[in-house]
């Protein structure tokens, strides 16, 4: 389930050097506007020849300039959602979405159109045509089109990018789970860091046509400082917790790491799960002594490992809890206020209606 | 002012001759412009510029000649012609024309090709002429017509058709073809071209033109490509 | 109206312009499609000839086309001798010729319109269909000819309209034959070459014209159809 | 290559031909564009109308058409007294009406081909061009015409070719006067109805399918240059 | 600088019936995809004619089918940011960009060509045709095109959603000046909470074809309740803050306001500058007591004046810190264990690092 990318292309005046690999997962392509992204998934998918350069998935070569092997696209079971939709505007939502289906053996079938179409809330739009639907609503139809062909390697272009909060929150988990059940490799390209933070196992950050960053999402999203301009407003760090209970008196769901016990927003789960969570680097409240009569439920006690300045006025502060890592961003005036230093045993506090499982 | 002449198209290669010759000899020159004798009779009566007017039938003559567009006075028989039966040049076929000759049989399952036998004059003389000999029921069905004689002519030259009927003029001067046997000249209206002054022409050359058309320079040019010269002095 | 009342033998002209029409459209319509597609999409050695080739009777004068077409689709010609002998198909004076005539004849317009449709087929569209696994016929059958079904109406009907149409490259290649060549046009053609003829190629016009505007208007239709339906709801 | 050498008079013919075509078409272009644009866009009552008039030149034997002009422009027709009275445009056997029969006979194509690219383009680009303050003119000349420039180039050859092969309308309506209306497909039509022509017809169709296709490879070019710049860089 | 809006009509089985009023400013439109925001905002740019309504700005009517008035689109003056970009494929970006400029008398023109273009970061693309551009390069051409057009009502349709973090810092501001210092009433569709928090003056939610809440962007946002879905979550309380002076030591810009002392980012403002900020209400800490050794910077004394339930298990406080309105969302647990009730005096702490100016 890996995928080997390495490319040179001209564009004009725009040259595209890059070269990644990736584990499986999800793999987010990050950075700003005009800086390769479509360019790098539309090579992957088979829509633009690279001058030079070699794409594989598993050993399966899809490109090749040194062998002169170029796999059309066709042959490569890739589904692309386009950062446009490119719906068929002859065929009704039905037919759009079931186009890719027949070129999949039974065997190997795994988007359920039902599911998928239920998910997506798109079954009231069945029978229309693309043309007069909604921005959103072909999205939406744009991404079921690709999931229901069942393809081997998912490319995925900003798709959430046009939809409202309520409907990405929905479709977020269900592209987590193909990432962890379908075991499909997925490259996702996104602005949205609290998307990516939330989907990614690895990270590629572009930028200028080049690889500026590259990694496991663990660290890319903990060297906030990699990532480009406002987008390290959204960094922090990822944990694991284990699942212990549905509190009935709270109403929340309590888990536990080795920093300690977390109170999290009400969830299904059988004791034991394992999920994991986001903790924003800028939610994170630091006190160098415990805390009474606050209304936040997730207190650790923890070591601070480093300080690195930031920003001009801001400041990351690493925190080893007992095990787990997080890194905190605090103005530098707190820091010096606080008299912080390495190995100082301070508090990180977080209020539970910041936090969310992934 | 070059004399305007309206011609019908088969006269092409004698008159561009003839009109040579005369602005060799006289300094003067006419403009011809050929094309079929029904539209050129229609554009005179729409008022087109013309001085004089050489029809490939009388029809089309006596349509301007109703309609006073021509001068009667100026009007004679300019031309005759024969119409032949023809044959690809290699083919073998040898048939005496004759009344109720086997015209059919040796067509066999072949064509007959005519220029269009109710519209273009080789054709209707030509299904004259059957009808004199009697022969034009067994082939009125073998019949292909063409557009004008010269698609007829080219339909035998190639083979298409074993058989055709068209102007000596034309077969003479097509080595792909053999004559089999010429019409007999009473087996259908006599064959002649026309010519006449339009009465809306202005140009006093025109005349002139008319007038050298029947002399002896032009006889032999007419004579050489085939034509009887009918009017003379 | 009485004057509008047809003979047997026009009413069978006005069948078979009709059939050999929608035959000339019908065979042509494939290669129509392919070559307009090869002409979009494409780059291949050889295209400026091909394109060149196939608006070559647009250029020609008709009979001109026609002459080649009977050398080439003749009982003598290569290509004739060779539908004969393989697919037992004969052109010459048959309705089969006159279908090939008007095919030839239509084929530019039919190409033309088509290709401009397909050229206008955003080929994003058909990208994405081959990243869902579509291999490229199905996605030229799926994609491609849906979406330039517009053009290809358009297309279909100006080539029927033009096969009804046709005149010169049908009489020069088979001829006028009633019942078998002699199509609306030809009989037309004949009336006009006869002085007092006007008044039955006026009847025969109205009905051609009453025809091909029947099959426009539907095609308008036809098309708007496609398109409201591609535009949504 | 001697016998390519051409004749004064024949140079006269090639000259007046691509003369003719181009006013024809340069012309009717503005007229062709309009007639597309109404078809494409609008829907107002008798617009099947219009469309079948359009194309009536194509479904007509161009003999008839020929002949109609001749009835409605001659000197005497209503529509020909009209003109020249109040432009002092007179078409009756002068190269401006040879122009008029090619212009007639091309309009069908030349609207077609604008027509669909008109239709495709997207109307939601002139709604931009709207909210940014253009009136329906502009935005017309500065969105909807270069869009559809593709479209425009190759119904504007189209029409070219078509006015540059155009014959039967023409010889019927204004004639076959060397110089003045003597077009290039006239001559060869002259030349194929005497003995011994096919040699100076031959000549003559090579020149007219050189410049036509010299047309058509120059519309390719510009046509493509158009579409790369809209692709991109 | 009014919009008045009046309308209803059909679209096939989706039935539009939506009035509100807007006092000019930036009004945004909210809803989830397929609730109409596109077509509401069609209509007031003359592209779709409403089957019966009024549209007016300032008295000036666009639409009233009672007197089958219907003023062309090119007549209203509008500068329309479409959802998909629509730039003439033909012309260059320099001439996309102009297009509109040669309409408007040189005496109403604002839209500054080399200010916009500078800003939007294109300068380096004027010279290429849209073609090939990345999706964040058209849309910001689409932006720029429609405000150098210098248009008295501007209608944006997800301006933002496909550019990058940094690239919507760096517009927002720009459109913020637009609403402020043109006075040029904006109508501005948009999924993004925070966007609109920042953004909007006004605020019409949109839901299913009808508006669910209309009014002021303060009392909606307050009312988080009304925000459909997971975008309650964005939800807040903004307010006007007076710049003292930006602090040598620390770094950071002070501000004041009735509730007490705030610490933002370093900011270039002049001392009396007003400002507003949009506090989130999950970003605000309770505390029951005066804290000591804590990071944050930011704490203020007030009063509990209503317990709000909200979903299942959080709860909204209002409080007033001496005259100033804030909302925190905590989960009910906690307000359980602090012994929370109306009237009690409570501590409400936020992080510097999560203040923005707008
Ligand atoms: N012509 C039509 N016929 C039928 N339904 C239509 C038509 N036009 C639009 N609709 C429907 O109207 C609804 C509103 O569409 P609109 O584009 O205004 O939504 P929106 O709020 O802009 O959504 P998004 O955020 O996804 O862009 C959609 O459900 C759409 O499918
Ligand atoms: N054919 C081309 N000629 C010249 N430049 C090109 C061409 N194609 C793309 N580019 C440029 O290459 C750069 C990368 O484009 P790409 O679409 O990959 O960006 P992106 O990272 O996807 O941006 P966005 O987030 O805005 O979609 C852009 O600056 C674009 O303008
Ligand atoms: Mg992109
Ligand atoms: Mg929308």
């Amino acid at each position: 389930m890996s995928l080997e990318v390495a490319l040179r292309h001209k564009l004009g005046a725009f040259a595209l050097d890059i070269a990644f690999s990736s584990p499986g997962g999800l793999t987010a392509l990050f950075g700003p506007s005009g800086s390769g992204k479509t360019s790098v998934i539309d090579m992957i998918g088979g829509l633009m020849r690279p001058e030079s350069g070699r794409i594989s998935t598993d050993g399966r070569v899809l490109v090749d300039t040194a062998t002169d092997t170029f796999l059309p696209a066709h042959k490569r079971r890739i589904g692309y959602v386009f950062q446009d939709a490119r719906l068929f505007p002859h065929l009704t939502v039905r037919q759009n979405l079931t186009y890719g289906r027949r070129f999949v053996a039974g065997a190997e079938r795994y988007g359920d159109f039902d599911e998928t179409v239920a998910l997506l809330g798109i079954g009231h739009l069945l029978d229309r045509r693309p043309a007069k639907l909604s921005g959103g609503e072909k999205q939406r139809i744009a991404i079921g089109r690709a999931l229901i062909a069942s393809p081997r390697l998912i490319l995925m272009d900003e798709p959430l990018a046009s939809l409202d909060d309520a409907r990405k929150a929905e479709i977020v988990p269900f592209i987590e789970r193909l990432r962890d059940e379908a075991r499909v490799p997925i490259v996702y390209v996104s602005h949205s860091v609290a998307e990516v933070a939330r989907l990614a196992s690895d990270i590629v950050v572009l930028d200028r046509g080049r690889v500026s960053a590259a990694g496991p999402a663990r660290d890319i999203l903990a060297g906030l400082d990699l990532l480009p301009g406002a987008a390290g407003d959204e960094g922090g760090s990822r944990l694991l917790l284990n699942f212990a209970r549905l509190d009935a008196q709270s109403g929340l769901s309590l888990f536990q790491s080795p920093a300690g016990n977390w109170h999290l927003p009400p969830s299904a789960h059988r004791p034991g799960d394992r999920v994991t969570v986001f903790v924003k680097a800028s939610d994170i409240l630091l006190a160098t002594k415990p805390l009474e009569g606050i209304s936040a439920l997730n207190v650790f006690s923890g070591r601070v490992t480093a300080l690195r300045p930031t920003r001009a006025h801001e400041i990351l502060v690493d925190l080893d809890c007992n095990g787990d890592l997080l890194t905190a961003r605090i103005t530098r005036h707190s820091a010096e206020r606080l008299g912080l230093f390495e190995g100082m045993a301070v508090q990180a506090i977080v209020k539970t209606v910041r936090l969310k499982e992934s | 002012e070059p004399v305007t002449v309206f011609a019908a198209a088969s006269l092409k290669n004698a008159l561009d001759a003839i009109n040579e010759s005369w602005s060799q000899e006289e300094g003067r020159t006419a403009t011809i412009s050929y094309a079929g004798s029904s539209a050129l009779a229609r554009q005179i009566e729409e008022g087109a510029p013309a001085d004089l007017f050489i029809s490939a039938d009388l029809d089309w003559m006596a349509y301007l000649s109703e309609r006073a567009l021509i001068d009667t006075q100026s009007e004679r028989r300019l031309l005759g012609n024969r119409i032949v039966l023809v044959a690809p040049a290699d083919a073998t076929t040898e048939l005496s024309i004759a009344p109720g000759f086997d015209l059919a049989g040796a067509l066999g399952d072949g064509r007959l090709a005519m220029a269009n036998v109710d519209a273009v004059p080789a054709g209707r003389y030509g299904k004259a002429a059957l009808e004199t000999l009697g022969v034009w029921d067994s082939v009125a069905d073998k019949v292909a017509q063409a557009e004008n004689v010269r698609a007829a002519l080219q339909l035998v030259a190639l083979g298409e058709a074993p058989l055709g009927i068209v102007y000596q003029t034309d077969a003479t001067a097509e080595p792909d073809v053999r004559v089999v046997g010429t019409f007999p000249e009473d087996s259908h209206d006599p064959i002649v071209y026309p010519a006449a002054l339009t009465t809306g022409g202005a140009n006093t050359d025109a005349a002139a033109f008319l007038d050298y058309l029947q002399g002896g320079a032009a006889r032999a040019i007419f004579e050489e490509q085939g034509f009887t010269v009918l009017a003379g002095d | 109206m009485e004057w509008l009342q047809l003979s047997p033998d026009e009413w069978t002209a006005v069948r078979l312009s009709i059939w050999v029409a929608s035959w000339a459209t019908a065979a042509s319509l494939p290669f129509g499609i392919l070559v307009a597609y090869a002409l979009a999409r494409w780059s291949f050695p050889g295209k400026a000839f091909l394109n060149g080739l196939v608006h070559l009777p647009l250029i020609l004068p008709p009979v001109v086309t026609g002459y080649l077409l009977l050398l080439a689709f003749g009982r003598r010609g290569p290509l004739g001798q060779f539908f004969e002998t393989v697919f037992g198909l004969v052109f010459s004076f048959r309705w089969t010729g006159a279908a090939l005539a008007g095919a030839v004849m239509a084929f530019p317009l039919m190409v033309r319109a088509i290709r401009l449709s397909i050229e206008a087929v955003d080929p994003r569209l058909e990208q994405a269909a081959g990243t869902l696994g579509a291999p490229p016929a199905f996605i030229f059958a799926t994609v491609t000819l849906p979406l330039a079904l517009p053009g290809i109406i358009a297309g279909t009907i100006l080539a029927f309209a033009k096969a009804m149409g046709e005149f010169g490259a049908t009489i020069t290649f088979v001829s006028n034959i009633p019942g078998q060549t002699q199509t609306l046009p030809s009989a037309i053609y004949t009336f006009t070459q006869v002085p007092g003829g006007d008044a039955g190629a006026m009847r025969l016009t109205l009905i051609a014209v009453a025809v091909a505007m029947a099959a426009l208007v539907a095609s308008e239709i036809l098309a708007r159809r496609v398109l409201r339906r591609m535009e949504g709801a």
